[in-house]
């Protein structure tokens, strides 16, 4: 599986993890680029619909990136989106999927460092795990 | 930029505000000037603004990348329509009087067509010499700018450096190089000038001792500040410049030129450097090594600021910063490592020691330019003895000249925080000179009426910029091109060069329009930047704003992958899909607006919030001043003369009259705050007044809090016990009221930090060092042959307070060291007062038995009033109950919650001067949110579907704000003028019958169906 | 409201598995409102059965839809013009649901999504308690309010057994004892005599013990 | 029942006051109101008090008597002259207004339009006495009305600072008895078992007391009471109470409605002052078990 | 005199009574309940069967009954509503009745979740109350539950239990008050170490007068070591154990300890003793029944009054 390149989508918080992630290109910090960013206005507007369509579409691993805690621009949607993270990684494990593909993280918006590291260690996570098991069946 | 010729000639009708120099605190005036309506001009001398700030690589307290926080700002400059930036301009002359001066500007010739000009660099590239770009260490030219995203975003041609001016214009593309650009001089009226030219950092090749400039390895703190930048000379690589290798010991040396002791030293203290260097040392073990050994040499560690004081606590404890108290003499170069040797003495050591650095680093103060001395001669503006611009002692923001303003550095060394709130201050006042806001006509920009797309079949045009190479560089544009036109409806697929240019927006405008184009896609840099500048576009099409999308091909992806070009490429691919398939499902959507409350709500009457009051209603807004005491005035009050010996009495009895006699204002003592509701521009806040508390409730669009700060009166150092022992406030009023108890004392004993810097309350209060100097320096003239001992731990006469510490230490007063594990104590034995201390000189205890002792306290929070209040408000305090800021750098006096703004002691400990200034500013930036007719509240709201609508209350109460409810027909209903969008009930409803627009589940999941699908 | 929770995946695969194209069906009422079987969740049920099915290689089709009430012979009748299209049907309503939807459509395997399991309401968000057993023969007029019936462990009907501990029920102290509610309430509304009365042996037949249930309100029969 | 034969017999009132609205919308004040159906007596209508400008309590009394509810409105000398008082008495009677308070003005210092001139043309006693007069069918200048209003009236005590000021408005309050007043309204204090001592000497004067429960809504309000109003026997305890609270509002309507029960067998009736929260009224009547 | 029974005759006559309890096998074994009961003989009046105690199978009370009434002892048949409904009950207490079973208490039992039966259906058709209603009714109106005659009607002498420590404490003695409105004759309490609080109940019945409407007989219990009295203490629901208690075995070693219960057991029956509307006591002594002739020597209850004498 040494060449295995996971497929990971982040769902990222305009107010934080997507700053930071702008962040982390003006410094020019590397990370891999099997992150891919889908921007929303708060992740408690992440839908658990949303993360299951990743991974029916194929992703070998999905994060939602919200606030830290207390500092949500909605008071709290960063805190019910991690609630509905656990509530998915729980069908995850129930199908027989590593609940570990599904995370919730937490970072402000200046951490662009936070930012490249965790899509670093995310990635290195993934790609221990192997690819999902239920990649769609390539037509 | 796109229409500067047009906005010159709107322009010409109306006055408007000057506003001098482009660093952040000319941009943060004229942007509030702008934001409120009044026509600003904007001119710096250089050929592009940003100023110093855009120089450094990160700012303290928080660490941050600096071009992240203000490239937002800068690119906010460019799109105001009431603002005109004029680059490469000076002023000249300015004649006639407040209100209506006439001003004659001179404009030197660019030799480049902004208008044409799309930075694409090549003429750079082939004539290195005549363009100009980045100065100082910087031996590359990233993009040739001074930074990513200069304003205007064009080259400037040094003429006199051009030896064949037709190959350079040969080399231009876009034929923007004009050969026979002139000087320009015009006359101007305007209302009124604020100054802020900021000031040079002291260059330190006159100290002998420190090198003379010949050390490769001994740089300036801004010389550092490249270095680490990842736009600097080494890409963001701490190395050394001699051997390019990485530092193991690095060492600052504090006040290097300031504090006057050497050749070249100007006396006073420049503020922000103790700071700076703090933040170096953290930066280079955070981002580079642990182990890099960083010390830093200083006389006195003046973190005075918000917060600054845990900063210092972070650096000692947590990154083990080592602090060396003592001036090094001289620093040595070794020969063959160029390494450094500093000798330098310890204060309770008398040998001298020799250390050896890899690298030094010389703090370097503020100096004033000559050509700012110049100018202020020119427009007849007085200069202090240090040749800044003099300042009143109560409105620091007021020049000697009427009409003519100053803020930032120009008035006095300062940091960011401090410039941006004289920034708006000056503006506040400039505007002043102008018709009242609220008075002023609205301008629209005009756009063609919308189209109505819905029925259409997408036809989608993408685009994509090559941001010169920061997109271009990485990935091949061609390949996404015909990427893009592979998607399935695609009508249109280019390549734009730079996006934003004027030209290439030009050319996307007519691509929408010849193509009938309903949906668009711009491939470039973050939305966060530049969404509203294509959603204009759009609308200048004629297309609703919200049928584009951008994706961010730069942020994400050429700058965090350009060293993997390939797999760069392959995930611009998968970016442009989820795009492409994104913006398909996007529909055309209304923004929600409400129209603006014109009132203000003023909480606390003291001077911050009576100054901020009286500035509101003179700009015609009503105001209500909420005091909960039954007299207005509050701390400053008990404060009797200032440290320049102002009458403070005087002076607020003036205030409190004229806030009194006010039409416009209406204040409110004896009352309370009971609760509050509403959006910004739409606030309702219950209020209840006198014994009875009549409850009453006003609507108003802004809020500023000025609640201020208690005195502190800490259980330490007998405070209490004797009447002997008095707090600096009481013996301010002894001075004033009994003048011959002061004669009749012999000595007279201070300590300093009592009760601040401690466990318990860990922040300086940073009025008390300069209140013990006035105290004493007051009591040297009552009593000259009266002994003063001041115990300090560190003495913080930042700025021009200096001098008055100087001055003490000259009449006689004595300074005494203690350290935080070695205070001072305080016997009372027979009523007599002991005070021990150690002293370090000498190395012994010390006992004196003084007449008075009298203890700086400073302030602490009013814990219980800002906690109801944070409470009631939703607003976030600091650890020490202070109100916490939107941003400690930027939006000093802008709160978390849009419409709300704080100032004076509320926010930290601050001087009355200062607590005006920020008065001032917050009145300012409330104006420019007052201006508006309407608050847009942005499309993304949720919608409900009631035939799906369960009437399960998962909604109600899932809502952060409890905006939903449900209605007489029994489905849920969002109220969409007070929906925030954050999309909570959507995701959370069972029934899925809510909707947030423009982030609709379709489009989420098209926009995941894109990033897998269309690839192969 | 009739309360409902998913029932574990294991055991609706184990329902499906031999199928190929299946119809998820949800419910516009109770079951949406207590989360179990409204559009959000039949969506990620069907979501999940995808990827379960991807894991093992196969395709399935998974229709989704949510009928406002699928108690109701007019709206189940929605089903009717695709109910060929599908190899069985998966209900995420409560069993009146998946009952009807059987009656209607004989001929098609008929599987239920959620385990039906009480009469709740609702103590607050994503919290539901049980609150009626449907006993046909209400006595809260005379319990302050609060059933004995649903409520106590033992459905008691003349005071607490001696298991109550500070007013919690003896299986477990994160349910309250019916009694000592009622107790309080009835104290709260001067009523504390009622107490004595004495309760005698319950008629069960309206609860059930006389056979299935109907009720028939002759004015509105057609 | 009415309140007049509810506090005359002897049974335990409950008075909501209610705020006007400045302007016309009314439609808080009904929403409000419409929770309160069945579960209150009656409906106090301050009018213009702090000297802020607004619907006058006569409207307001109107408005509130159509939601079926019974009013009782502020009556005092501060704005109006006898003439136009006269005529405002006689209007409220003809809306179906019966019950009466006969109140000081507050001070100006505070109003809206403290430019105002003030008319102080009858005092307390004086209002009295022509509501009196009135009755007996006469107007203060001796003419002859057609057909008498009838009114219940009560009086009002100011807040009491200490035992001297106490004996004071006893006095003055037994003047006010005498002048025809047949209610007495004493403002709130929170030291229940000081404010049952209050309470009982006003009882002395043989007509129906009712006690003020304010409602308190944060620690700053709290705070404010207990600095500047000595007499109003507010705690540190209390405030620290509000202040240790997970949830303060909650707090603060559990502390009114625990002084609306304690003071039960001591007053004839409460006036709960919730001015501001009127949305919670419907909790602090729940919480206090009424 | 309403019954044949023994225990009401003792009762009847003034006597303190004295019962015991004693459970039956999780067997078929009839010789297990013989040694148990054994232990007994002579020491106490009349014996509590246990119907399934603490929701466990065991040989049907009815049944370890007549053994026991076969070995010439008095059983109480105990019933609890948990598992049979009301015919069932009332075929069983014509079934014991029939066979010389004369005394019986009314109980709603523990909770099935307690038991090794967690799954199974808890019938709870009656309650305790009533249960001993229905049996009241069948004894002196002659009449099931359902209203049909009975032919010749079972003489039950009927007791219902009581725990005066249980919550809410103000409703003890109405809930007492309404068993013996329901029809019980006698009371037996749950085991009783906060004496204190139990005096207070007792003042309590007797203003009501409950003392003269019902006999009482309060609950001892030996505690066996500190250890136990913890447990009781924490994790039996309804139990009151004092920390002195609790202090005061803990105050001897551990093989003192049996003995120390037994101490505080007699103390505790010689100070109830004196208590107004205390008829007797019913020791429970939990797998240590050979332990009660003991605390009845040592309380001073022996030997028991012969019936035949009275």
């Amino acid at each position: 599986m040494k060449n295995f390149e996971p497929e990971i989508v982040a769902f990222c918080c305009h107010y934080c993890a997507y700053t930071a992630a702008d962040m982390a290109g003006s410094k020019r910090l590397s990370y891999p680029p099997n992150v891919k960013i889908i921007r929303v206005p708060c992740t408690g507007k992440v839908d658990a619909l949303h993360m299951m369509r990743a991974f029916e579409k194929g992703a070998d691993g999905v994060y939602v990136a919200g606030c830290l805690e207390g500092d949500c621009h909605f008071k709290n949607g960063n805190t019910r989106a991690g609630q509905r993270v656990a509530y998915v990684q729980k069908i995850l494990e129930d199908l027989g999927i590593e609940p570990q593909r599904l995370e919730m993280i937490m970072m402000s918006a200046g951490m662009g460092e936070r930012f490249a590291r965790t899509a670093f260690e995310f990635t290195e996570k993934i790609r221990e795990l192997g690819p999902c098991p239920v990649k769609p069946i390539k037509k | 930029m796109q229409t500067l010729k047009n906005i010159e000639h709107d322009r010409m009708t109306g006055l408007k505000v000057l506003v001098i120099g482009g660093g952040v605190g000319g941009i943060r005036a004229a942007l509030d000037l702008a934001e409120s309506r009044r026509n600003v001009i904007l001119i710096d001398t250089s050929y592009s603004i940003g100023g110093l700030m855009t120089r450094l690589d990160r700012t303290f307290p928080t660490n941050n990348c600096d071009l992240c926080t203000v490239s937002p700002h800068l690119s906010e400059s460019s799109r105001q329509v009431y603002l005109d930036l004029k680059p490469m301009t000076r002023l000249e002359t300015l004649t006639g009087e407040a209100g209506q001066f006439k001003a004659t500007l001179v404009t030197e010739p660019r030799y480049i067509d902004m208008e044409k000009c799309t930075a694409c660099g090549e003429c750079y590239k082939q004539f290195p010499g005549a363009v100009r770009f980045t100065p100082g260490l910087d031996p590359r030219a990233p993009t040739c700018m001074r930074y990513p995203q200069a304003t205007p975003y064009a080259f400037s041609i040094d003429m006199d450096k051009v030896t064949d001016i037709k190959a350079l214009q040969k080399v231009c593309k876009a034929d923007a190089i004009l050969a026979q650009d002139q000087q320009q001089t015009a006359v101007v009226d305007v209302a009124s000038v604020v100054l802020s030219m900021g000031a040079e950092l002291f260059a330190p090749a006159v100290l002998e001792h420190f090198g003379g400039g010949r050390f490769d390895n001994v740089v300036t703190t801004l010389e550092y500040e490249r270095i680490m930048s990842a736009s600097g000379p080494f890409q963001g690589d701490l190395v050394r410049v001699s051997d390019r290798k990485r530092p193991k010991k690095v060492a600052w040396i504090q006040c290097v030129g300031s504090r006057g002791i050497n050749k070249g030293d100007v006396p006073y203290c420049s503020s922000a450097c103790c700071m700076i260097s703090l933040k170096e040392a953290m930066v280079t073990k955070e981002r580079f090594a642990e182990n890099i050994e960083t010390t830093i040499f200083y006389m006195d560690m003046r973190t005075f600021g918000k917060d600054y004081e845990l900063y210092l606590d972070r650096a000692k404890n947590d990154y083990g910063i080592r602090m060396i108290r003592s001036r090094p003499h001289s620093i040595v170069e070794e020969a063959g490592t160029k390494n450094l040797a500093i000798t330098y003495a310890l204060e309770d050591e008398t040998l001298q020691k020799t250390e050896e650095f890899d690298m030094v680093v010389l703090s370097v103060g503020f100096r004033v330019p000559g050509s700012s001395v110049d100018l202020a001669r020119r427009i007849g503006v007085d200069l202090n003895a240090h040749d800044f611009i003099r300042a009143d002692h109560f409105n620091p923001v007021v020049t000697s000249r009427p009409g003519v303003y100053v803020c930032g550095v120009a008035q006095s060394p300062k940091d960011i925080p401090e410039t941006m709130v004289q920034a708006s201050a000056a503006a506040g006042m400039a505007a002043s000179n102008l018709p009242a806001a609220v008075d002023l006509p609205e301008t629209e920009l005009d756009f063609v009426p919308e189209k109505d797309v819905s029925g259409q079949a997408p036809r989608i045009g993408v685009f994509i910029c090559d941001c010169g190479l920061e997109i271009g560089g990485v990935v091949d544009v061609g390949k996404m091109v015909e990427f893009s036109k592979a998607q399935p409806q695609v009508v249109v697929a280019k390549a734009v060069g730079y996006g934003c240019s004027s030209e290439s927006m030009l050319l996307i405008e007519e691509a929408v329009k010849g193509n009938d184009l309903n949906r668009v896609v711009i491939g470039g840099c973050s939305p966060r930047t530049h969404e509203t500048k294509f959603q204009d576009l759009l609308r200048r099409s004629g297309l609703n704003k919200y049928l584009v999308e951008i994706v961010n091909l730069r942020d994400q992806n050429t700058w965090t992958h350009m060293n993997q070009p390939k797999e760069a490429l392959d995930k611009s691919f998968h970016l442009l899909s989820a795009g492409i398939s994104g913006v398909a499902k996007n529909r055309p959507l209304m923004d929600q607006t409400l129209p603006m409350s014109r009132n203000a709500l003023v909480i606390g009457g003291g001077v911050t919030g009576m100054t901020a009051a009286l500035q509101l209603a003179d700009q015609g807004v009503k105001v209500y001043l909420v005091e909960k005491n039954s007299t207005l005035g509050g701390l400053a009050k008990s404060i009797r003369r200032t440290i320049e010996g102002e009458d403070v009495g005087l002076f607020m009895a003036r205030l409190a009259e004229q806030v009194s006699v006010h039409k416009n204002i209406m204040v409110l003592t004896d009352t309370i705050i009971v609760d509050h509701s509403g959006v910004p521009g739409r606030f309702k806040t219950g209020l209840q007044t006198g014994l009875r508390m009549n409850y009453m409730q006003v609507d108003h669009g802004v809020t500023i809090f000025a609640v201020g700060a208690l005195p502190n009166r800490p259980d330490a150092y007998g405070l209490g016990i004797h009447q002997g022992i008095v707090t600096q406030l009481e013996l301010d009023a002894v001075m004033e009221d009994h003048p011959e108890k002061i004669k009749a004392m012999s000595q007279v004993v201070m300590i300093q930090c009592a009760g601040s810097r401690e466990p318990e309350n860990p922040n300086c209060s940073r009025v008390c060092c300069q209140a013990a100097v006035k105290n004493a320096l007051r009591m040297k003239t009552l009593n000259p042959d009266l002994e003063i001992f001041i115990l300090y731990r560190d003495i913080r006469t930042y700025g021009f307070y200096e001098d008055y510490y100087r001055q003490a230490r000259n009449m006689g007063v004595h300074f005494i060291r203690f350290s935080l594990d070695n205070k001072p104590e305080v016997w009372i034995e027979n009523d007599r007062i002991s005070v021990f201390t150690e002293d370090g000189i000498l190395g012994r205890k010390i006992q004196f038995e003084p007449d008075c002792l009298a203890l700086s306290t400073g302030m602490k929070a009013d814990d219980e009033t800002t906690e109801d209040l944070a409470m009631m408000f939703h607003l976030p305090r600091t650890g020490d109950h202070f109100f916490l800021e939107d941003h400690v750098k930027l939006r000093p006096v802008d709160m978390s919650v849009r419409g709300i703004f704080i100032a004076g002691t509320a926010r930290s400990p601050k001087t009355i001067p200062e607590s005006i200034t920020e008065a001032h500013a917050a009145a300012c930036r409330a104006q420019a949110l007052l201006a508006k007719k309407e608050i847009n509240l942005g499309a993304a709201v949720a919608k409900v579907d009631g035939t799906k609508c369960a009437a399960c209350l998962i909604c109600v109460r899932a809502c952060p704000f409890s905006i939903p409810f449900i209605n007489e027909d029994g489905y849920s209903q969002i109220d969409p003028a007070q929906c925030r969008g954050c999309g909570v009930c959507a995701a959370e409803c069972p029934a899925k019958a809510i909707q947030l627009l423009a982030f609709e589940d379709d489009q989420i999941m098209a926009k995941v169906d894109g990033l897998f699908g269309g690839l192969n | 409201m009739i309360t409902a929770e998913q029932k574990p995946l294991e055991e609706i695969i184990a329902y499906i598995e031999p199928y190929d194209r299946i119809f998820l069906v949800g419910c516009n009422e109770c079951v949406t409102v207590c989360a179990a079987g409204g559009r959000k969740e039949v969506g990620l049920l069907a979501s999940a059965l995808r990827l379960n099915s991807m894991k093992q290689g196969k395709t399935i089709e998974i229709k989704e839809i949510t009928l406002e009430r699928q108690c109701d012979p007019e709206y189940v009748e929605e089903l009717a013009s695709d109910i060929n299209r599908t190899d069985a049907v998966l209900s995420m309503a409560c069993g009146c649901g998946v009952q009807t939807l059987a009656g209607r459509y004989k001929e098609m395997p008929i599987f239920p999504a959620v385990n039906t399991l009480f009469m709740g309401a609702s103590e607050s968000q994503g919290i539901w308690a049980e609150r009626c057993r449907g006993c046909g023969d209400c006595l809260l007029g005379i319990t302050g309010g609060i059933c004995p019936v649903a409520r106590c462990s033992k459905s008691l009907f003349n005071g607490p057994c001696g298991g109550t501990c500070s007013g919690k029920c003896e299986i477990s102290p994160e349910v309250d004892c019916a009694w000592c509610l009622i107790w309080e309430r009835l104290k709260a509304l001067g009523m504390e005599k009622r107490y004595e009365e004495l309760m005698e042996a319950k008629d069960w037949r309206p609860s059930g013990g006389g056979g299935p249930r109907k009720i028939v309100r002759k004015d509105l029969v057609l | 029942m009415m309140l007049r034969k509810k506090l005359t017999q002897g049974e335990f009132a409950v008075l909501v006051e209610l705020n006007i609205p400045k302007g016309v919308d009314i439609s808080e004040l009904v929403t409000h109101v419409r929770h309160l159906k069945s579960r209150i007596d009656a409906v106090v209508i301050p009018d213009m008090d702090g000297g802020v400008m607004r619907m006058s309590a006569l409207g307001g009394g109107a408005v509130i008597r159509r939601e079926g509810f019974e009013p009782v409105i502020h009556i005092y000398g501060r704005d109006r002259n006898r003439m136009a008082i006269q005529g405002d008495v006689l209007a409220a009677q003809a809306l179906g207004i019966q019950n009466l308070i006969v109140v000081q003005g507050d001070a100006m210092a505070n109003s809206d339009h403290p430019a105002a001139k003030t008319v102080d043309d009858l005092n307390e006693l004086d209002l009295l006495s022509m509501v009196q007069s009135l009755q007996k069918g006469l107007d203060l200048a001796g003419f002859d009305l057609k057909g008498k209003p009838a009114f219940f009236t009560g009086c009002q005590v100011q807040p009491i600072r200490d035992d001297k000021h106490l004996l004071e408005e006893y006095e003055k309050a037994k003047e006010k008895i005498a002048a025809g007043a047949q209610f007495i309204v004493v403002p709130p204090v929170f030291d229940i078992p000081a404010y049952t001592q209050i309470l009982n000497k006003f009882k002395s004067l043989k007509v129906p007391v009712i006690a003020t429960v304010f409602m308190l809504k944060n620690v700053g309000m709290a705070r404010y009471i207990s600095i500047n109003d000595p007499g109003s026997g507010l705690s540190d305890e209390l405030i620290g109470r509000i202040r240790k609270a997970k949830d303060r509002e909650t707090e603060c309507v559990h502390i009114a409605a625990e002084m609306i029960r304690s003071l039960k067998g001591v007053a004839q009736g409460v006036k709960i002052s919730a001015v501001g929260w009127e949305d919670r009224l419907p909790a602090i009547l729940d919480c206090a078990g009424l | 005199m309403k019954t044949e029974s023994k225990l009401e005759r003792i009762l009847a006559s003034g006597n303190l009574a004295v019962t015991s309890e004693c459970g039956p096998p999780r067997g078929a074994r009839p010789e297990k309940v013989r040694e148990k009961a054994a232990l007994l003989k002579d020491h106490v009046d009349a014996v509590n069967v246990t119907d399934n105690q603490t929701a466990m199978v065991r040989m049907s009370s009815w049944a370890a009954g007549v053994i026991i009434k076969q070995m010439g002892m008095d059983p109480i048949l105990q019933m609890v509503t948990r598992d049979r409904n009301r015919l069932a009950m009332q075929s069983d207490i014509i079934g014991a009745y029939s066979l010389g079973i004369n005394t019986m208490l009314c109980l709603s039992g523990d909770h099935p979740k307690f038991g090794d039966h967690a799954t199974a259906k808890s019938v709870y058709d009656l309650d305790s109350v009533q249960l001993v209603r229905m049996v009241q009714k069948m004894r002196d109106e002659g009449k099931f539950q359902g209203g049909a005659d009975i032919d010749c009607p079972p003489k039950m002498f009927v007791g219902a239990a009581s725990n005066p420590f249980a919550e809410p404490f103000d409703l003890r003695v109405s809930r007492l008050a309404k068993k013996i409105k329901a029809g019980a004759d006698f009371v037996q309490t749950q085991c009783i170490f906060n004496l204190d609080k139990f005096e207070k109940f007792m003042e309590m019945v007797c203003d009501r007068g409950l003392n003269e409407k019902v006999y009482l007989l309060a609950g001892i219990t030996p505690m066996k070591s500190a250890g136990m009295a913890k447990y009781m203490k924490n994790k039996v629901p309804g139990m009151d154990v004092p920390d002195e208690v609790i202090k005061r075995l803990e105050g001897v070693s551990k093989a003192e300890q049996p003995e120390e219960g037994i101490k505080i057991a007699v103390e505790s029956i010689q100070r109830l003793k004196e208590v107004k509307g205390v008829h007797g006591f019913h020791i429970m002594a939990i797998e240590w029944e050979e332990k009660v002739p003991q605390i009845v020597e040592k309380a001073g209850l022996f030997p028991r009054p012969a019936v035949e004498n009275l």
